[in-house]
């Protein structure tokens, strides 16, 4: 993985690269680097399938993720493309025109995240929720629990004790 | 509100222009109706006899309990022999099987198909998401408490359920038939605003009449 | 023949006969089909537990007059079917309305509950029901074709337009029933009963996979009770035209039940194991198989 | 020729490169297939526009079975995840529970024992003929006939007796843990196994003279539903689906994971590419794991030392930062969970990359265009979706 | 082409096949030998840990009280309530459960119209499934907590015995850091603890290498940490849910971990400064743990504290009743140290009634706290125990700390089979390694090995040293010759120590009797507090019981001025004496701080 990425370095400006495996290797990108690496690494390095486009919110570090993991089908290895977004405005090209198959996730990314693909065919419509009005539910301030807990109603009279506490007052009853 | 639902004006293929209003031209307005039993109780005891021996299942799989629903239909358990059979609409439909969890997309769907079988009708409850969020009761986009949207005749535990779990509930749902409490229906109709209520706090493009029929 | 007002009890009680033995039957090639899926299958009274059930159904919308009217047409055509032809042969009480033309009528009633099913299903507004029916439409008619080929040979073959007599011509041996005079047509009429009998590779107006299921999408409680109890007795009835025409007749109930039963089984055993066509497929078959093979069939005669 | 769809006499293209269907034209009708329909697998909804029995337009919607995994896991610990992943796919759930497991030993450094590893390819081909009977069966079912789903949905039930007393559950097996797996092989379980493999052969070869050699079978499937090779990779299309169309990629023999290096099999291909030859790439894939089932148990070595590595105390289990990809061969094509961790107990991230999701999303959507109303069930169940690893 | 018109037929051989369909499926199949069905729990095995409720994904346990339970001490007294409206049957509960009690049945069939019914208790809330013998139980080497302690390194036997140097090493990080993983942290450990230490809290510490937060959290509730780190008698390890499957958690030797991690310096800056003066101030008699954690506590308050010791030394019995190799003095005094950088004032070798009349304390002070430790020993009263050959066991210590030249000689008997009787007699021992180069040392102990008083850990390395312990021995008499030389002591074996109404009253058996060798006989059975300190008045004014000061829960004597604490009330725990500490602390800033306002008044 490491000579495909010395490879890569002397034609791209490329960040930090983690060996994970033998197979598989991450590089982070820039915004603006990605179409030129992508159209190199798929026409020819031979990373021509599109595995997956997602994205990461590390929230505390003000910024997402994003990953393109492309996968050599005739060698056999995977890389990986990380792009750091700022998480305030989060937009991003669209690549469906490399793989046709990147509108869904960017659908998928824009609902989910928020992250903006401006021209990525049918990117504004409803993929997986119907009328959500909240934050983008995969975004780390986005609480499901909260969420859940006001919008459904979960059934009631359930009490838990904590072990701790009952024993004490059991074993020391005169104790405040 | 999608935009095939709003009023609007239309030609017709002979060229003479109208207008639309979806909302109310397609659908009916009506609210449900209570439909008491029969006068005469030996007539609704023989129709509860032949209601619950003929149990026509909704064929909607809305959750991951639908999975176990095909080995009922096939050879292995064949719940045929015991007068259950799928049906493909829900006109025909007198039982409804949640299949556990409902997202908030599906419990749209499953309320228009819920209204759109006849009375009386049934629902089963399937697994410990329908009864109270199960493992997904920290889900954003599930609900937790089925009967809060549909009144709910019998709850089978399991996550999900076997499908013997599910031919004793059948067992139990022509029990509760033949002793006339599986009224689910009137009471649907009887508690039609709290229902409603219910259902519209969750679902927040409601964009379809309110009552299905 | 004569028409006496006794027929009309008498034709009555046929009906009441047929449809019983009907809904056994059909419950009977259910468990036959079911075997093949290694099962055991629905229970052979469930058919009637069904009708009693959406007959007690408390509530049924509507979708307009047609609506109603269309599993009236539709049972209508099965009955007037059964009722204009002989049940069974040589027996004053049980030949019902039979008369001299009655094959003509016979021919349309087969056709007639589709019409109404057809203006039912349209007024039910339910866009699979539209296209199911106008899948209905296209094959029916075109299956109607080899029959009515295969019916223009015998009457051309017997010189007979009337049932009763076509049965009699039939007597005296099993070598004497149509299928073996005329093995053409009745080849030609076979393949457009399985057309006609709503199983697979011919159910292409259910297909439930499909559109589901078709036309009786929207129909419910009792509205379906009534098309359950043509849905039973029409295939019956129409087979004891074939029966009539093609197999000898029955001269009494129990050859009736086991010839009635035998030739429906046909359809069974077919539709089991076969998909279903598209549209154009089905009448494509019809017309390179079933079409030359009754024209043939009247060549022939 | 599906894939240059035949716009010639309509719908008219718009200037803005949309589709000018004007339904009240009376022209076109707008037809929904789902999610209550039985010819749709699983719960989803296509919207179709047709016009007259062709379908102008087809679009896919999802997210009936969303439940928001991903987000569930980000808050909960990581052996908490492992209960709940296998709920992502419900026909296979294995899959989910192997990529999970293996990525988490990834980032943690976790060795698991070679016998766990025989007993977790075992049960993944296991789950991969469950998950093929059922395809079988609804391939057969969707052109109306159900006499193939009977037989292949009791021998799936025979398997899954199989599941039941190895891994203590039906469907939900939550059998390959981080670590290793629960237990050993049940006594007799060789046994029975042959069995039940002895069963599945015998209802392959009532399938193949049934469906296979079936006149009607033929003419519904075979050019139908053509995909081009060439859109393999642009499609992201893996599995049986790339299979069929002659490009034998299959992850069990080009990144071989768990014991697949100890196995003697060679991928299935197809040629031409249609609902047919889909089909029968996978009745011979079942025939191949039937084989890697025996394969497995005759192969597998004797038990020497506990099934689970171990484990830290799980309940305080933390993971240092790291991000990893874990692919797998499903009976559906190229599984892999994309997992993210920061150090904490939980997952910081993971992505469930689920071969339906292209397969029902871009590629469905692109196919169906052209299809005549009565194929479109079929269509879809030859790509072998399951709705719910698309939408999570 | 015709064959694929014949082949479908052959479809129809089923025909002439049995169904495959199971007849009736409600009852022939049950479900496998593994399955994982509803739930099952052993009521009694269960301690109520809520390891499960911890692990449960979908929050579908509760724990909740159990009326019928009525064992305080030995579980919580909760049990899982499982919520089936929750429950995914994935069977992690049963995976970590920590004694094994909750398992799974085979049975799953459960229906029932009313939603909130599906709530029960299992073992408790009757179900049918209750006796279902097959279904899922945990298999064997399958754990998701380890289950085996981690070793920590310590002298080996023959190492040790010659010198009087700490045993035990403490953990290094690694090994702490494998033992601080095993807690499941059920807090089971914090009720039990006297001082209710946060324990699974600074035990999560260790893991996360936060050795000053631990620091903290231990002197929030026990300013002796160093102290119990090596010495506690830890009854959180007795209730810890680790030992039911495995060994309970070193607790103790956590403890001391952080302790010895935290640079002696950093103390006083992590536990903390002390709120402003308040001007009061409080006498407290006895520097042991009791004591120091009252002036630890008061002096952070803002009071202001003089602690009167008749020793030269601080720490009380930890220091005088604990031999050096388990309590390095040095530790001892870093503990008071920290102790005394608060601002806690020590007068040592002050004795009251001798050197300080109680009078003037009670005026000088606005509070005296009591806490004189039990510094006198017991005697068996056999006969010839008044010979001076016979000595008692905290003396004994007493003079070996105070590094008095204790002759022992070649032979030594101890009676007793406590902590104290393993402490003399592996002093002893060491003496005698020292002296004469071997171990020559009886202990007869009443109880048997299985009833023992004394830790295990401690008459192990007792016997790793040579000295030879005898169980079930009671004594009868000193064994003394004519010159009036003891040489021995005689004992019969014991058959019961209780009697039927579970009053202490031993019975022997004549026949078995030996007489051990020895020219020292030492009696260990146990000590009682020197109240000569007090004087008539006080000592006819106080209530008593059984030679112990009546006090309070808070720790008050009846004399409102006046409150005790530590061993002298409890007897012999440090912990307990650190707990009472704290309690007294709190009362008495309560009670002064209402003088206070009684005064402004």
């Amino acid at each position: 993985m490491r000579e495909l990425y010395e490879k890569l370095k002397t034609r791209f400006p490329l960040g930090e690269f983690t060996d994970q495996r033998d197979n598989l290797g991450f590089i982070t990108v820039d915004k603006d680097q990605l179409r030129p690496v992508l159209y190199h690494l798929r026409d020819h390095e031979g990373f021509s399938h599109l595995v997956l486009l997602t994205a990461v919110d590390w929230i505390e570090e003000d910024r997402f993720q994003l990953t393109y993991l492309l996968s050599n089908r005739t060698r056999s290895v995977d890389v990986g493309l990380r792009v750091m977004l700022d998480r305030g405005e989060p937009v991003m090209e669209t690549i469906h025109d490399i793989w046709p198959t990147a509108a869904t996730y960017q659908c998928e990314l824009r609902e989910m995240f928020g992250i903006d693909f401006p021209d990525s065919p049918g990117v504004m419509d409803d993929f997986i929720l119907e009328g959500w009005d909240d934050l983008p539910p995969y975004r780390r301030d986005f609480d499901t629990k909260k969420y859940s807990d006001e919008t459904y109603a979960h059934r009631e009279g359930r009490v838990t004790h904590d072990p701790a506490e009952y024993m004490k007052k059991q074993l020391y009853p005169d104790e405040v | 509100m999608k935009e095939e639902l709003q009023k609007r004006t239309v030609k017709g293929p002979d060229g003479f222009e109208f207008e639309v209003d979806p909302l109310n031209d397609y659908y009916c307005s009506e609210a449900p109706k209570a439909h008491p039993p029969a006068y005469a109780k030996i007539v609704e005891s023989f129709f509860n006899w032949a209601r619950s021996e003929s149990i026509w299942i909704l064929g909607f799989g809305t959750g991951c309990g639908a999975i176990e629903m095909r080995p009922l239909m096939t050879p292995r358990f064949d719940a045929y022999r015991f007068g259950v059979q799928w049906r493909p609409t829900p006109r025909q439909a007198n039982l409804f099987i949640i299949s556990g969890y409902l997202s908030v997309k599906t419990l749209k769907r499953a309320i228009r198909s819920y209204e759109q079988m006849q009375n009386p009708k049934y629902v089963l409850g399937l697994g410990s998401c329908t009864i109270n969020g199960g493992m997904y009761w920290d889900s954003y986009n599930t609900i937790k408490k089925l009967d809060d949207y549909m009144p709910v005749d019998l709850f089978v535990a399991g996550c999900m359920p076997r499908p013997e779990a599910l031919l004793a509930s059948f067992e139990e749902l022509k029990k509760v038939i033949k002793a006339g409490k599986a009224e689910g229906a009137n009471a649907y109709a009887e508690n039609f605003d709290w229902y409603k209520a219910n259902q519209k706090k969750v679902i927040k493009d409601w964009d379809m009449p309110d009552y299905n029929w | 023949m004569t028409f006496e007002w006794i027929q009309i009890p008498y034709s009555l009680m046929t009906l009441l006969i047929v449809i019983i033995y009907a809904f056994f039957m059909t419950a009977l090639i259910a468990k036959i089909g079911a075997r093949a899926g290694r099962r055991y299958g629905i229970r052979i009274h469930q058919n009637f537990l069904d009708l009693f059930k959406n007959y007690s159904l408390r509530s049924s919308i509507t979708h307009g007059y047609m609506f109603y009217l269309a599993p009236v047409f539709r049972l209508t055509g099965g009955i007037g079917l059964l009722l204009f032809v002989p049940t069974i042969y040589g027996s004053q009480m049980f030949s019902n309305l039979s008369f001299a033309g009655d094959l003509i009528l016979a021919l349309y009633f087969i056709f007639f509950g589709t019409l109404g099913m057809a203006l039912g299903a349209a007024e039910s507004g339910h866009p699979y029901a539209a296209i199911g029916i106008s899948r209905g439409l296209s094959q029916v008619t075109m299956a109607e074709l080899p029959f009515a080929l295969s019916v223009f040979a015998i009457a051309v073959q017997y010189q007979t337009l009337s049932v009763t007599d076509i049965v009699a011509a039939q007597q005296g041996g099993f070598m004497n029933w149509t299928v073996f005079t005329n093995p053409l047509a009745v080849t030609a009429a076979m393949m457009s009963f399985l057309g006609t009998m709503m199983r697979s590779p011919f159910d292409l107006h259910l297909a439930p996979q499909e559109i589901p299921i078709g036309p009786p999408t929207e129909y419910h409680s009792s509205y379906l009770a009534l098309m359950q109890t043509n849905r039973n007795l029409f295939p019956v009835a129409k087979v004891v035209i074939y029966m009539n025409l093609f197999f000898g007749g029955a001269t009494n109930w129990p050859v009736f039940f086991l010839k009635v039963f035998l030739i429906y089984l046909f359809s069974a055993f077919v539709g089991v194991v076969f998909p279903r066509f598209r549209v154009e497929q089905s009448i494509r078959w019809f017309m390179v198989w079933a079409v030359p093979v009754g024209i043939a069939a009247i060549l022939l005669v | 020729m599906l894939y240059q769809p035949d716009r010639s006499q309509y719908p008219d293209m718009g200037p803005d490169g949309k589709l000018d269907i004007d339904l009240s034209s009376g022209k076109y009708l707008k037809l929904w297939q789902g999610p209550q329909h039985p010819g749709i697998t699983g719960n989803m909804s296509l919207e179709l526009t047709v016009c007259g029995d062709e379908v102008v337009e087809g679009k896919v919607h999802v997210g009936y079975l969303h439940r928001g995994f991903e987000k569930l896991m980000e808050r909960r610990s990581f052996i908490q995840c492992f209960p709940i992943v296998c709920r992502i796919c419900v026909p296979e759930p294995d899959f989910n529970e192997y990529c999970y497991a293996a990525a988490v030993e990834e980032l943690a450094g976790i060795e698991i024992s070679e016998r766990a590893k025989w007993i977790r390819t075992l049960i993944l081909e296991m789950g991969r003929i469950n998950s093929y009977m059922m395809y079988l069966g609804g391939q057969a079912g969707a052109l109306g006939m159900g006499v193939i789903g009977q037989w292949t949905t009791y021998v799936r039930d025979l398997m899954l007796d199989r599941f039941e007393e190895l891994t203590g559950a039906r469907i939900y097996h939550m059998f390959i843990i981080p670590g290793g797996v629960r237990d050993d092989l049940p006594a007799g379980f060789e046994d029975r196994m042959e069995e039940t493999l002895k069963e599945i052969e015998a209802t392959l070869k009532d399938v193949q003279e049934v469906m296979f050699q079936n006149a009607v079978f033929k003419k519904r499937t075979k050019g139908i539903g053509y995909i081009d090779p060439s859109l393999v990779d642009s499609y992201g299309i893996t599995g049986p689906n790339a299979r069929a169309a002659g490009i034998a990629k299959d992850v069990r023999a080009d990144q071989p994971y768990l014991v697949y290096p100890h196995l003697d099999f060679e991928p299935v291909t197809g040629k031409d590419s249609d609902i047919f030859t889909r089909s029968d790439v996978r009745r011979r894939d079942v025939i191949m794991s039937v084989d890697l089932v025996r394969q497995i148990l005759s192969r597998m070595p004797k038990k020497d030392g506990p099934l689970m590595a171990k484990l830290p105390n799980v309940l305080h289990w933390k993971i240092p930062r790291g991000e990893t990809y874990i692919r797998g061969e499903c009976s559906r094509g190229e599984y892999g969970f994309y997992v993210v961790t920061d150090g904490s107990g939980y997952p910081r991230r993971v992505n469930v990359r689920g071969p339906s999701y292209t397969h029902a999303m871009s590629l469905l959507q692109r196919m169906i265009v052209n299809v005549n109303i009565a194929d479109v069930a079929s269509l879809m169940v030859s790509l072998h979706t399951y709705p719910p690893e698309i939408e999570r | 082409m015709m064959l694929d018109v014949l082949s479908p037929f052959r479809a129809w051989k089923n025909l002439f096949r049995d169904p495959v369909t199971v007849i009736d499926p409600l009852n022939d199949r049950p479900g496998a030998a593994r399955y994982r069905g509803f739930h099952q729990n052993d009521v009694d095995l269960c301690i109520g840990c809520g390891t499960c409720e911890a692990i449960c994904q979908n929050a579908a346990i509760d724990m909740v009280p159990v009326k019928q339970l009525e064992a305080p001490g030995k579980d919580s007294g909760l049990r899982p309530k499982i919520d089936y409206g929750r429950c995914c049957w994935c069977a992690l509960c049963v995976d970590v459960c920590m004694t094994g009690s909750l398992t799974m049945s085979n049975e799953y069939k459960w229906v029932e119209s009313d939603p909130e019914k599906f709530r029960f208790i299992p073992g408790v809330d009757k179900k049918y499934w209750d006796d279902a013998e097959l279904g899922y139980h945990r298999p064997e080497d399958y754990h998701l907590t380890p289950h085996t302690r981690a070793e920590m390194g310590e002298m080996e036997a023959d190492e040790r015995i010659s010198n009087f140097d700490e045993i035990v090493y403490g953990y290094t990080r690694e090994q702490a850091i494998i033992e601080a993983d095993r807690c499941v942290s059920c807090g089971l450990c914090v009720a039990t603890c006297p001082a209710h230490m946060s324990i699974p809290d600074y035990i999560a510490a260790i893991r996360d290498g936060d050795y000053e937060g631990g620091l903290k959290l231990l002197y929030e509730t026990n300013p002796f940490s160093q102290v119990c780190g090596r010495v506690c008698t830890h009854r959180c390890e007795t209730v810890c849910s680790a030992q039911h499957e495995g060994d309970p958690i070193a607790i103790r030797w956590l403890k001391r971990h952080i302790t010895d991690n935290v640079p002696a310096e950093k103390y006083a800056e992590i536990i903390g400064g002390k709120e402003p003066d308040t001007g009061k101030k409080i006498a407290i008699i006895g520097a042991g743990p009791a004591g120091l954690t009252t002036a630890f506590d008061l002096a952070k308050m803002g009071h202001k504290v003089v602690v009167h010791e008749a020793n030269s030394g601080p720490g009380g019995m930890a220091r005088y009743g604990i031999p050096e190799y388990r309590m390095p003095y040095d530790v001892l005094d870093h503990e008071v140290s920290v102790i005394e950088s608060l601002g806690v004032e020590i007068k040592y070798n002050t004795r009251i009634g001798k050197d300080i009349a109680m009078e003037e304390l009670q005026k000088d002070y606005d509070a005296v706290l009591l806490s004189i430790g039990l510094h006198l020993g017991r005697s068996t009263r056999i006969i010839g125990t008044d010979n001076p050959a016979v000595a008692k066991a905290v003396d004994l210590l007493r003079d070996i700390t105070n590094g008095k030249k204790v002759k022992v000689p070649e032979t030594v008997v101890v009676i007793g089979g406590g902590n104290v009787a393993m402490d003399i007699a592996r002093s002893v021992a060491r003496l005698q390694k020292q002296t004469y180069g071997e171990v020559k040392l009886t202990v007869t102990a009443l109880e048997d090995f299985d009833h023992f008083l004394a830790d295990p850990e401690e008459v192990k390395e007792s016997f790793e040293e040579g000295i030879n312990i005898l169980d079930a021995r009671g004594p009868q008499e000193i064994v003394i010759d004519d010159k009036g030389k003891v040489t021995g002591l005689r004992t019969w074996k014991v058959k019961s120590i209780f009697d039927e109404d579970g009053r202490f009253n031993p019975s022997y058996d004549e026949t078995d009797e030996i007489i051990h060798e020895g020219t020292l006989v030492i009696e260990a059975i146990g000590q009682m507090s020197d109240v000569s300190l007090l004087g008539e008045d006080l000592t006819e004014k106080l209530e008593w019981s059984r030679g112990r000061i009546v006090v309070d829960p808070d720790g008050r004597t009846n004399q409102e001025w006046l409150w005790a604490a530590g061993d002298c009330v409890h007897g012999p725990d440090i912990i307990h004496a650190v707990a009472d500490g704290h309690r007294v602390a709190k009362s008495i800033d309560k009670h002064i701080g209402k003088a206070k306002a009684k005064s402004k008044k």
